[in-house]
Order: structure tokens, then C-alpha cells, then sequence
């Protein structure tokens, strides 16, 4: 397995999805001898996973059952351990295609943060392209080069630790795409742009607050992109239904002695139908995605 | 420029009084009660005594102090005053070691006995966190909504309005009210046109939120008739507005299961003919009817066991004391129930005189129940030219409704809808939509009936109501 | 007939409100001899309308017909002459139930501009409360009071033709609620102020960009106001339809013969469903409706 | 710091080529062709030629000038340009009476035969407007937007890309592609996990649009193959792409209605045996099928009729000449007709080949068909823990779709959405949503398949692939 390439088969050293649940996933790095707990029991690693099949049910030492799920970069997103606030599929899903990412591309980001863009832009850009990410937090840096070794991606990255604001990309004209993800992503327009290739590329800039958004859009019209374009997306999950509607009892029709008793109680019956219902509460909002073309220079 | 200037206003309709419907507000939850001296009431996890609200303005914000005891709250609203605190650009030089709050909990525990209240408890919290200053204003206000729900209890007595009720219904208890979001029962009463002076039909399983918010809108002027399924009227949250006791002469109730009596003209609103008693008198119901063309079916029964002030006679035996006793307490509950059936025929009749003439001015429905049987049932009420409003949690029976709409013919400005709604924190430097927002707040049919509906005629009048359009007219693409 | 009260049957003087189709709706002031022209032939006031039921079928002098219907301040929101940009029932319905306008409430509005919300709020507090409404353009001022006038409405409401930023409502401690649709809505907050009741009341102002928001919540929070609440609320109509969706033919099942001759093209038969289809585009935005309370002064 | 310094760029891949698939942009309006010269185009009811654009660069604005010559525009890209005009702060002393505007037609006519551009047209309009300064900015937008549409005609030759044809399509010929808009192609690439080297079942209606989107996510490496309905593959969209040759080669296509043969194994891709003649050589078929152990059927036919280098005899006559001359192009025909059927075979065997070991790695539908059947069908085709994703314009057909994956197993992380796109104007002071949205992007069924999927059971294994829920495990509630 890898994060860029499917593989059939559980080997040692990869890194798999345990599905616990609906919306209930962990990562688990294989191990010969190793073991790992869930509330099912314990998997071990050398039975229960090397060799198998990915999408296989596991059983686990208490008799209950997971599956292990091959790696991908919307199924990491879910189950990653958070150092940061992170991106989540559907920004990643619109920056992506916004950013008309594909394999070759040469991306820079920054921050790197927890690396839930990181492994989805890696997907896109691999086999050809590389993504030069950066991350000022010393530990967060080395980390997430960590868990690029572990899902063997590494050779499409180079993380920087380092303050992009300040030090930039570390790289000048190769980007065909930038994205920032900083709290004052204006003082990074600069270096994005050095960062970008001569003939012209792709930025996004993703920010919470609309201040934010105001005064990098100012930014980048100063640095001379255009075709500025600020927008958000936001994701509606359905849940699917049963419902019963009851049937109003409109009494009988005529006869001269309707009404003449208190009618009973009536016994209201109802249809069933299949019906969705929307969530409760739902993300409304995660950032503004500003994008921007740079152009040949 | 002619300025009106305002009448001074009588505080006393501003005060807390016991017996009042009030809701108690902290954040954003919302609770509906009745105040009550010397009762101990639960309001987010916490016992509390109303007692010391009693005589304070609607409005007032109260600590809750030891003992549950209430305590008007001097300085200003508490929201958002921890917020203006100074954010850090980013999260970079926070490292999660667990050792970054100085105060430890026995500190708290310390600070709180010295009656040390909620919000100055969070602002020592922040005051000794190392890292709050550094963190981003997303981990800062994380961090204070977090403490503000275990510390603060600033609590606000507030007089209860439709606006409130609907919050409150659809953030506690939204099964409650068929999930209508106040929102969408904004679009509704605006929809629907309710207005003072009007007559309304109401058919809702919304604990009677949706009927206290048309009484609200009608201001004790005109009629309201709660067409109800089932045994009892149900309506619960009506009370929970706290209408004066004139508004409730203008609310009727009509049982679902005498509208085909009541159309065919076969229900009979006349004193019951009972096996074992016909107390009745037939001249009330024609009084509460009032002037009805109403068919009154076969005439009222005779005279009854005479009055409930029935002189007492003396006798002398025990036993035939007891025996007394038992036939009156017998007679008496006899009594009682005549005086409900009375009551309820009475109720049903002035209900069926307000229906009878096919004029209501509005038509809301809001229930679990299937609402395309139940609008076309109801919708034979209306006068022409007249509002009608479905709400519909789900989308599927509204499409069902439209459609039989359509083919039957009689009403025009169909249009079935949804809304979206969403909250904005406007703060220097960090304006943005609120994170979470509700999924969906239900949909709407609404519609106005033609003189059509009157003569309707079951099929074959397909769109009948559409004036036929002409070549050159460019219809909008939202219409089948 | 009158905008806060219906009536059964049209007299001489009503205004009445003529459906041509989805969509289509005009206001005619009905007058005895008058005569209106439609696309589908005149209508003849005197014959055609005068005397009929609301909600009837008016031939007209080409043999089309047409419906007469009640007005309401709905309808009139959707065929009233515009003047000025309009406030829709979507927002009015909003601003109605956060205002908790109700009958006797008093009520203050700038500007009037078509008087589209004006009728609305005139609805909800008759018959016992007060509107008064402030338009600084003249010829505006004056065409809505006469609106007011043929709408029989004009005993609920008090127009000024002045600067509400500079001259305010022209009332004060009156007012249970303010409604604000002004460019700098925050210049005239301490006139909303000076406006309402001193136990208190609730404001509401709209405007279309966050930046007047920002400003307008800003003067809010520095007058004493609280319970500050910024919100959009948009509506979607959706369309009922029966669409065809297509079987797929996935050939023949088994048998020996399968695949050895081309199969013809396949008929795909396909089945109907009721449905909905949200318009391709639909009022995204108006404006931000910013809702606070005035504590008791 | 290191500091890696880009490469020198080649600039031949960024220079507009004749016969180059390209898109013309003008505002928010696309319009993708091949550039071919001395070709009248018509864009935005506006005839053209491209061919001055050859040997410019990709992304360069150009003028429209008499003629439907294109001249490049050196000047920075137009749009907002005008915006930044001082606003008024409302529209108060406006008055509607026609004559605000100084400028005459006869004026307009005259600018423009001075060869004045759209632009500065639309400045004089300004300058000469005695009401713009004093209209709002709204009034101001839609002034100028009306004037751009009218006056100006700057065109953008822009390199075709997923995210530009998505648009193009939504925006204009939205039925073409089932109403699918660009941000949900994007989540339905991203949640379908495409990427370069693996293996991708696609079936649209949706003009190759989709088709395309996989294509240019996998970037030349791995397969993709188009499952067609009906007679012939339709995929006149990813033409527009403009991909280079060797991305076709990954391009496999195979017709649903052998579905059901391949899956019983009777599917017979041999060389045909046709009653009047069997050209064939058994030995493609396998070449093409490489390395599978699909079961080719009854061998392929024998030898045939020769190929087309077959030798020309002279003869003498001209009855001959003539009857030879028929018999050749009869024999050509014949031969033609053979060689297609024989590309058509092959590319059924290739894309059998694909399909026949059921381990594809991703299955994206996006269709007018019945989306339960067709992902019923087609799913039997992914390996276990791959993606699907299925797009449909109605919900209803998805709940089904849903409601069956649940019942039949063999599926995890089932997933129905929808979502909203919403564009911002950002300028200084007139900050806000973009006042027009889309009203939907249509809907998303998405999920990962298990092993079970292969063992699949029609019926009685409801939800077996959700492991027992404890009773500790709290699930949310927005799954059934």
C-alpha cells in the first residue's frame, strides 16, 4: 500500500483504516507482532492483517468484527491525529480542482499542519509532480515527514520548517500552484508569487474570517494576480429515513345520525414513505477559498 | 418636524409577577415556566428558586448564588465580553503539555467559594493560562465557550414571545414541534397573512406552538378554530406565551372527525340524547353558535334532574345518611360529567358555526400526520382569495400535495420551498459565518384559493385555475 | 377591501390584485367606469369587478380570463411599482417574528423607499398599533402616502419626508421596534435609540454588505444595546416534476449465444418519478439582517 | 533555506497552436473549439476569427476588432476595473426621467468607429452619466454590468482544464451534463480517490465530461473505462481536453449490455464467425487482452479473404475494368466493414480484459439512468475497500440506491449529500455574497466497498457489514 497507489493486499509496514463504525476509524501501522486494541478486542497484527485482503472483516479477540479498509487520502482526513484545525474532503475536493491540480503538478503549501491537504494533493500530483510544503511549528513538521515516510509518499515532498511569511517556499518559479493556509496570508502573497512558475499558476488562499479574506484579496490585486474569486462550499449529509405519516380521520361521511354520539377516540393508521432528513446541525462554514490566477510574468 | 412624544409607560406591566409564564434564558438555551414562589426548578443542570425574580423587571439578568437563590446582576450582558481579548496569530509556540493553566482546580474550587462569580472565574482562568494569548481566536473562543458553560450562570428572566418559544422549541426540543425552525414559522404566519380580525384554521402536532404563535399575530382579535385529531385538543406550549385571559375567548376547537359530518350538513351540535340523562338546554347552543344557518339537527332533549343547586332535605338515620351521601356524590359526578359534555357540545357547536359558512380567512397545517389528506380535507373551509400554509418536515408528501393541488384545481401561487438560515459573528478583525448551522428547517407549500375551490370539481379540471397562457407569454421555469 | 382587513366582494375604490399567470400579477384600483387592459383583453370595472366575490375568474373583452384576488402584503410585494429596491417576504418575514411585532405594537422604519415591508408591519400591529415611517426622497414619500391612502391604511401610519441620519423618526419613547434599510444605518442608531420605549425594544437593521454590519454592530454594542444577532435567510422554490429516468440494459443473462452476435442497439425503456429541481439560480443574498435589543434606559 | 531554482520553462507549451483545443472566456462565459485558420466562430452573438491568435500565449486577452480580428490587450484584464468609481451613498436624488445620459446613440456609434474599445466606451458612458456618481453601488453594478455585456468584447484564449469545462458546461449547456455542477464533479473526483495508476469504471451521460475530469486526474497512467449504454460510446466532451494522443491509449470503453455475459463468463470476444465472411486473427484478440485469464470463448474463425496489400491482376476489357472496379469497391466496403468490427471486437476484448478480474479501483456514475440499477450492476466490478460515487439530479433515485446498497451489504461509509456554493464579491466597503447562487449542484451517494461485495448475498445479510454496534458505542444519529 501506499497513499498514491492500491494495493490488494495487507503487508508489513503499511499503514491501514481500521473501520470501527459509522464515522468511527483509526489508523493502524502493521507490525509483525504487533497488536492493537479497539473496543472489540485486539487485532493481531501478524494473523489478522498481514496477508489478508484489504476490505476484509477482522475479528477481533472479544468476537467482534472490523474491517480493514485500504488507505486513502478522504479516509486519512477522517481519522487523522489533530495537531491543528484541519481541512476537511470538501474544501480539499474544491481546492483541489480549483487549483486544477493533476499528475505533474508542482504545488507549494503552507502551513503544513496536520497534513490532511498534504496526502490529497499528493495523490493528485503523483507519480511526476512534487509538493513543497512548510510548517514553522518545529514538531508538526517533523511529524507529518513522518507519517509522508510511513505512507510512503516521501518522495513527492520536501517539508520546510520554517515561517513562509517571512522565508517563503524555499523554491522560486517552479509552482504551478500555491495554497496558503495561514492566519495573514497577505504577507505570504509575495512569496507565492516568486514561488509560482514564469508563465502563470494557481493560488488559493483559505481563511476563516472575511477581514482576512479582504485584505489578501487587496494583496493579490497589488501583486497583480487576477480573476480573483472567493467562495465557500458547503456539504449537506442526508440521513435516510423510514418515516410514518399518520391518516386524519375525517369521521363518516353522512347518515343522519353522525355526529348524534360522541364519536371514540379514532384509531389514526398512517403510511410509511422513504424520506431523508438533514442533519441537526451541519458545518455552515470552515473558511473562505480564495482563488487567484498569477499570470505570465 | 412633528415630533410625537411618548407617553410615559406603566412599569407595571414590565414586572415579574408570580404566576406570570416567563422564560429563563442563559446563552443561547431557553426555558418556559410558570413562576412559582418556593419552588425549586431545574434550568441547565442546576436547581434554582424563582422567588427573588419576583418584583425585578422582565429583562433582568440574574446570577444564581448558593442555594439556587437568584441575584439581579448589575453590570451588563456578560456575552461577549471575554471575547475582545487579544488573539495570537497563530498556535506555533503552543506546546499541549497540560501545564499551561497556573490555577489549579483546588484554586477554582477556592475562588468559587469565596463567591467569586462565573464570569470573573473565566477571566482569571484566561488571566492565568499561559498559552491564551497565543492561541488563535478560533482556540480562544473554544476555550471560553467551554468555560462559560461550566462556570458562568448568568441567568435572564425574559417575557415569553413567539420569537422565543419557536428558539426555544427547535434548540431543546425539536421532535416537539415536528422540527419546525422558528424561521420557517416566521414564513408561515407572514405566508398565511394571520392577522388581527381574521378567522384561522389551525391543524398542528406542534404542542400548540404554531397555535400560540397565530394567537400571538391575531392580538385577541378574531377567531381562531384548532381543527384537532384524536380525543383532546392538545396544546401545551399555548400556554407557555402567557396570553391574557380575553384571548382565549377567541380560540375554538374542532374535532377532524366531524368535518364529513359538518360538510354533509349531517352533524348534529344539539344537546345528546344520553341513556341516562338529558340535561340539556337546547337554547345554549344556539346562543354560542350565534347567528348560523347551521342545521341543528334533531332538536335538543327535554329537561333534566334540575340543577346543580338543588335544595338539600334532612333526614335522620345514618344509613340513610349514607346512603344520601352516595347517591349525591353518584348525582354530583353524574353532574359533572353532564357539565363537560355540555361544555364540549357547546364548544363543538360554536366551532362548527364559525366553519359552516365555508369563510375562513387562513389555513395553517404543521403536523405528523400526511398533509396532503389533511389540506385537502381542510382546505373546503376556506373562503376564496384566501392564504393556506403546509409545513412539511419531509419533501416527498408536500410533492404529493402539490400535485393533487394541480389536478384538482382551485388554488393558484403554488409554491413548494425550503430556506436556509445562517448566523454571522460580526467581531473586529474576525467576522464569519457562525461554524454550525442547522441542516434544514423543513419545507412550506403555500397557496391562494380561488372562488374554484368552492365548486370543486373532483378531476377533469386540470389546472382550470391557470389562465391559459398565450403564445408570447414567457412562463418561469420553476413551474411543471 | 383594506391591507389589514379581507372582505368577501369588490366595491368601487378597492385595489384589487389581477393573477395573469405564475408570476404575473398586476394592482388595479378599481373605479366604476374604469377599464384595465391585460394581455388577455380589458376588464371593465364596473361589469367585471365590481360586486364579484375575491378570487374570481374575470373574462376578459378578448375571451381570456384572469383571476381577482384579495390583496394582501404579500401580493402587493410581488406586483407593487418598484421605486427603489425592495425588502421580499423572505426578510420580512424574518425581520416580523425577531421585531415579535404583533397587533399594538409601535413601530419605526426608514426609509420607506416602495413601501414594500411598510404594508407588511401595517398588517401585523393593526388595528390598534402605529407605524411611522421616514423617506428622505421626497416624491417617494408622497406616493407611498397615497398608497397608504387607496390601500386603507393610512390611519396606521405616519410618513416623513425627512433625513432620518440627521432629523430621526421624529418621535421619541415610543417605539417597541426599529427598522433600519439605509446605507449608514449606523449613523442613525441614537435616533433609533431616542425612538423606543424606555423599558426597551428590539431594532433591526439590513444591509448588504458585512462592512456596514461591522460599522452598524460597532455603534449597537457602544449605545448599550445587546443580544446582538447577525443572520441571512434565503429561500429556495423548488419545481415539482415528473422526469424519466432510464432503465439500463445490461444484455442477456447467460445462455451459451451471449456476446456472439453484436446485440442490436439496446431500447431502454424507463420509469417516471415525481421530483423536485431547485432553480438554476435563486436570490443567494439580499442583505444581513442584524437583530438587537434596546434594554430598559 | 534550500532554495531549489526553478527550471527555464519552455515556452512552446504555453503557444496557441492551429488545430489546439482551446476556450474563449469573455466575463463569465466560456466557449470551448479547435483553433482552425481562416474559420468564422460565433461567441457571445459576436462572429470571429481565431487565427491571430496562433503563436500568441495561453491566457492573453484580446480585443475584437473589425472584422472578428483578434488583437492582443495589452492592458491588464478589464474586469472590476470600472467598479472602483466613487459610490453614492444612496440613490435619493435621482430622479427617472431618461436624461441623465449626455452621450447620444449617434454619439456611441461614433466612439466605436473611432475604433474606441468596449472599455473606454463604457468609461465616456460614466463620465457622461449625470446620475452614476449619485446612484448606489448597487445601481452602479448593475449599470456597468449592463453597459460591459453591451460595449465590451474582451476575449481570453484560455488551455482547456477540468475546472474550466465544468464551468463552461454548468453555465451553458447545463442539460448536457444532467445539471452536474463544478464543485460536485470536484467532490466526486476527490471522494472517488482518482488518481494516476489505478483502474476507473465511468458511466455518464454526461457528454465525456466526467469522462474527461477521470481522464485528466489519472494523467496518462493507469485505465479507464467508459461503461456506455445504448449503441456507441458518447464522449464528445473530452475532446474538448485536448488531451495529448497518448492519454487515449488508457481510454477503454465497454457497452452494459455484455455486462451480464462477462459477469456469467459467456462473453465471447473471439473474432466473430460471420456468415458471409471471417476475417480474423485469433492472435490479436490476445494480444490486445494481455495478460488475463479471461475465458475467450470458442477460439477464434480461420483464415479469410486475404488483407488489403492483396496483389491488382490487369485485364483488358472495360466491361471487366468496370466489373473489376465494383467488385473492388464492394470487396472494399466489405473489407472496411471488417476492420471496424475487428477495432470493435478488440477494443471489447481489451476492456473486457479489464473488467473480467472484478478488481477495478474506482466506479463513478453520473447518469439519466436509474442510478440504483446501474450501480447495482457495476459495482460487481470494483475490488474490495475501493470508492464509489454516484451523482443524481434527484435525491429520490439515491434514497433507493441507499436503501438497497444497505439491504444487500457489501458496503461501508454510505454517504448521501448535497452541497451549496456560494461566490463572495470582495471590495473595499462592499463586501457580500454574490447577490445570485446556483440553486443546487444536484446530489452524491458515496461509499467504500468490502469483501463481502464479492460474496455477495442477495438477500437475509441486511447491514452485515457494519460490525455490531456495542451497546457503550454511541452512533450517530444521521445513519438509519
Amino acid at each position: 500500500m501506499s497513499f498514491v497507489e492500491y494495493s490488494e493486499r495487507i503487508r508489513e509496514g503499511d499503514v491501514v483504516i481500521i473501520y470501527l463504525g459509522h464515522e468511527s476509524m483509526m489508523p493502524v501501522k502493521v507490525q509483525a507482532g504487533g497488536k492493537t486494541q479497539t473496543r472489540y478486542g485486539a487485532i493481531r497484527h501478524s494473523t489478522d492483517l498481514i496477508g489478508q485482503s484489504f476490505g476484509s472483516k477482522v475479528t477481533c479477540s472479544k468476537g467482534g468484527w472490523v474491517l480493514v479498509l485500504h488507505p486513502t487520502p478522504e479516509l486519512w482526513t477522517v481519522s487523522l491525529p489533530h495537531r491543528t484545525q484541519i481541512l476537511y474532503t470538501t474544501d480539499i475536493a474544491t481546492i483541489t480542482m480549483m487549483l486544477e491540480l493533476k499528475p505533474g503538478s508542482v504545488v507549494c503549501e503552507s502551513g503544513t499542519g496536520s497534513g490532511s491537504l498534504s496526502h490529497a494533493i499528493l495523490r493528485t500530483i503523483a507519480p511526476t509532480g512534487h509538493l513543497h510544503t512548510v510548517e514553522f511549528h518545529q514538531q508538526r513538521a517533523e511529524k507529518v515527514e513522518q507519517e509522508f515516510q510511513e505512507h510512503r509518499v516521501d518522495h513527492l515532498v520536501t517539508v520546510r520548517n520554517q515561517d513562509v511569511c517571512r522565508e517563503g517556499f524555499g523554491v522560486a518559479g517552479v509552482a504551478d500552484a500555491v495554497f496558503l493556509d495561514i492566519p495573514s496570508p497577505w504577507e505570504a502573497v509575495g512569496h507565492a508569487h516568486t514561488a509560482m512558475k514564469r508563465h502563470g499558476g494557481r493560488l488559493c488562499s483559505f481563511s476563516p474570517c472575511i477581514e482576512q479574506v479582504q485584505r489578501t484579496c487587496e494583496a493579490l490585486t497589488e501583486r497583480g494576480f487576477h480573476d480573483l474569486s472567493t467562495l465557500e462550499v458547503a456539504l449537506r449529509v442526508h440521513g435516510v429515513r423510514s418515516v410514518g405519516l399518520s391518516l386524519p380521520d375525517f369521521g363518516p361521511d353522512a347518515g343522519p345520525d353522525a355526529g348524534e354520539t360522541p364519536a371514540p377516540a379514532p384509531v389514526h393508521t398512517s403510511v410509511a414513505i422513504k424520506t431523508t432528513i438533514p442533519p441537526r446541525e451541519m458545518t455552515g462554514h470552515t473558511g473562505y477559498l480564495t482563488f487567484a490566477t498569477k499570470p505570465r510574468t | 418636524m412633528a415630533a410625537a412624544e411618548g407617553t410615559e409607560e406603566d412599569d407595571a406591566a414590565y414586572i415579574i409577577k408570580e404566576g406570570d409564564c416567563v422564560v429563563l434564558k442563559r446563552g443561547d438555551i431557553f426555558k418556559a415556566l410558570k413562576v412559582q414562589l418556593n419552588k425549586k426548578v431545574m434550568f441547565e443542570k442546576q436547581w434554582l428558586f424563582l422567588d427573588k425574580a419576583v418584583g425585578q423587571l422582565y429583562s433582568t439578568a440574574f446570577e444564581v448564588v448558593s442555594g439556587g437563590h437568584l441575584e439581579p446582576h448589575k453590570a451588563k450582558t456578560t456575552e461577549g465580553s471575554a471575547d475582545t481579548a487579544e488573539a495570537g496569530a497563530d498556535n506555533r509556540n503552543i506546546v499541549d503539555d497540560g501545564k499551561s493553566q497556573k490555577l489549579t482546580r483546588d484554586d477554582i474550587e477556592t475562588l468559587k467559594e469565596q463567591g467569586l462569580k462565573g464570569q470573573d472565574i473565566i477571566q482569571q482562568l484566561i488571566d492565568n493560562s499561559s498559552t491564551f494569548r497565543d492561541k488563535t481566536e478560533f482556540s480562544q473562543q473554544k476555550y471560553i465557550k467551554k468555560k462559560k458553560k461550566k462556570y458562568e450562570s448568568t441567568i435572564t428572566v425574559l417575557k415569553p414571545s413567539c420569537r422565543i418559544l419557536a428558539m426555544m422549541y427547535h434548540g431543546r426540543e425539536p421532535a416537539k414541534v415536528c422540527h419546525l425552525r422558528h424561521d420557517t414559522l416566521a414564513q408561515m404566519l407572514t405566508l398565511g397573512n394571520i392577522h388581527a380580525g381574521s378567522k384561522v384554521l389551525v391543524f398542528e402536532t406542534c404542542s400548540g406552538l404554531v397555535l400560540g404563535a397565530v394567537m400571538e399575530r391575531m392580538g385577541g382579535y378574531g377567531s381562531v378554530v384548532q381543527m384537532y385529531p384524536g380525543g383532546e385538543a392538545v396544546r401545551a406550549g399555548v400556554e407557555s406565551f402567557g396570553f391574557p385571559p380575553h384571548f382565549h375567548d377567541t380560540l375554538h376547537e374542532f374535532p377532524i372527525c366531524h368535518v364529513n359530518a359538518l360538510l354533509a350538513g349531517t352533524l348534529n351540535t344539539a344537546p345528546a340524547k344520553e341513556p341516562e340523562a338529558d340535561a340539556n338546554d337546547p337554547s345554549k347552543a344556539g346562543e354560542e353558535a350565534g347567528q348560523t344557518d347551521e342545521d341543528m339537527g334533531g332538536g335538543g332533549g327535554g329537561g333534566g334532574e334540575g340543577g346543580p343547586e338543588e335544595p338539600k332535605m334532612e333526614t335522620s338515620t345514618a344509613a340513610q345518611d349514607k346512603q344520601r351521601e352516595w347517591d349525591k356524590l353518584k348525582e354530583n359526578r353524574l353532574q359533572e360529567k353532564k357539565v363537560k359534555m355540555e361544555e364540549k357540545r357547546k364548544k363543538l357547536a360554536s366551532a362548527a358555526a364559525l366553519l359552516e359558512g365555508k369563510n375562513a380567512d387562513g389555513l395553517i397545517i404543521a403536523s405528523r400526520f400526511h398533509p396532503s389528506l389533511v389540506l385537502l380535507g381542510l382546505i373546503k373551509f376556506l373562503a376564496p382569495s384566501r392564504p393556506f400554509v403546509v409545513y412539511s418536515q419531509y419533501i416527498e408528501p408536500l410533492i404529493e400535495c402539490y400535485t393533487k393541488l394541480k389536478d384538482q384545481g382551485g388554488t393558484v401561487n403554488l409554491q413548494l420551498t425550503d430556506s436556509w438560515l445562517r448566523h454571522y459573528q460580526v467581531l473586529p478583525n474576525r467576522t464569519h459565518p457562525v461554524l454550525q448551522m442547522s441542516g434544514g428547517g423543513g419545507y412550506l407549500l403555500t397557496g391562494t384559493t380561488t372562488v374554484n375551490m368552492r365548486n370543486f370539481k373532483a378531476a377533469g379540471a386540470q389546472q382550470a385555475d391557470e389562465p391559459p397562457a398565450p403564445k408570447k407569454l414567457k412562463l418561469s421555469g420553476s413551474e411543471g
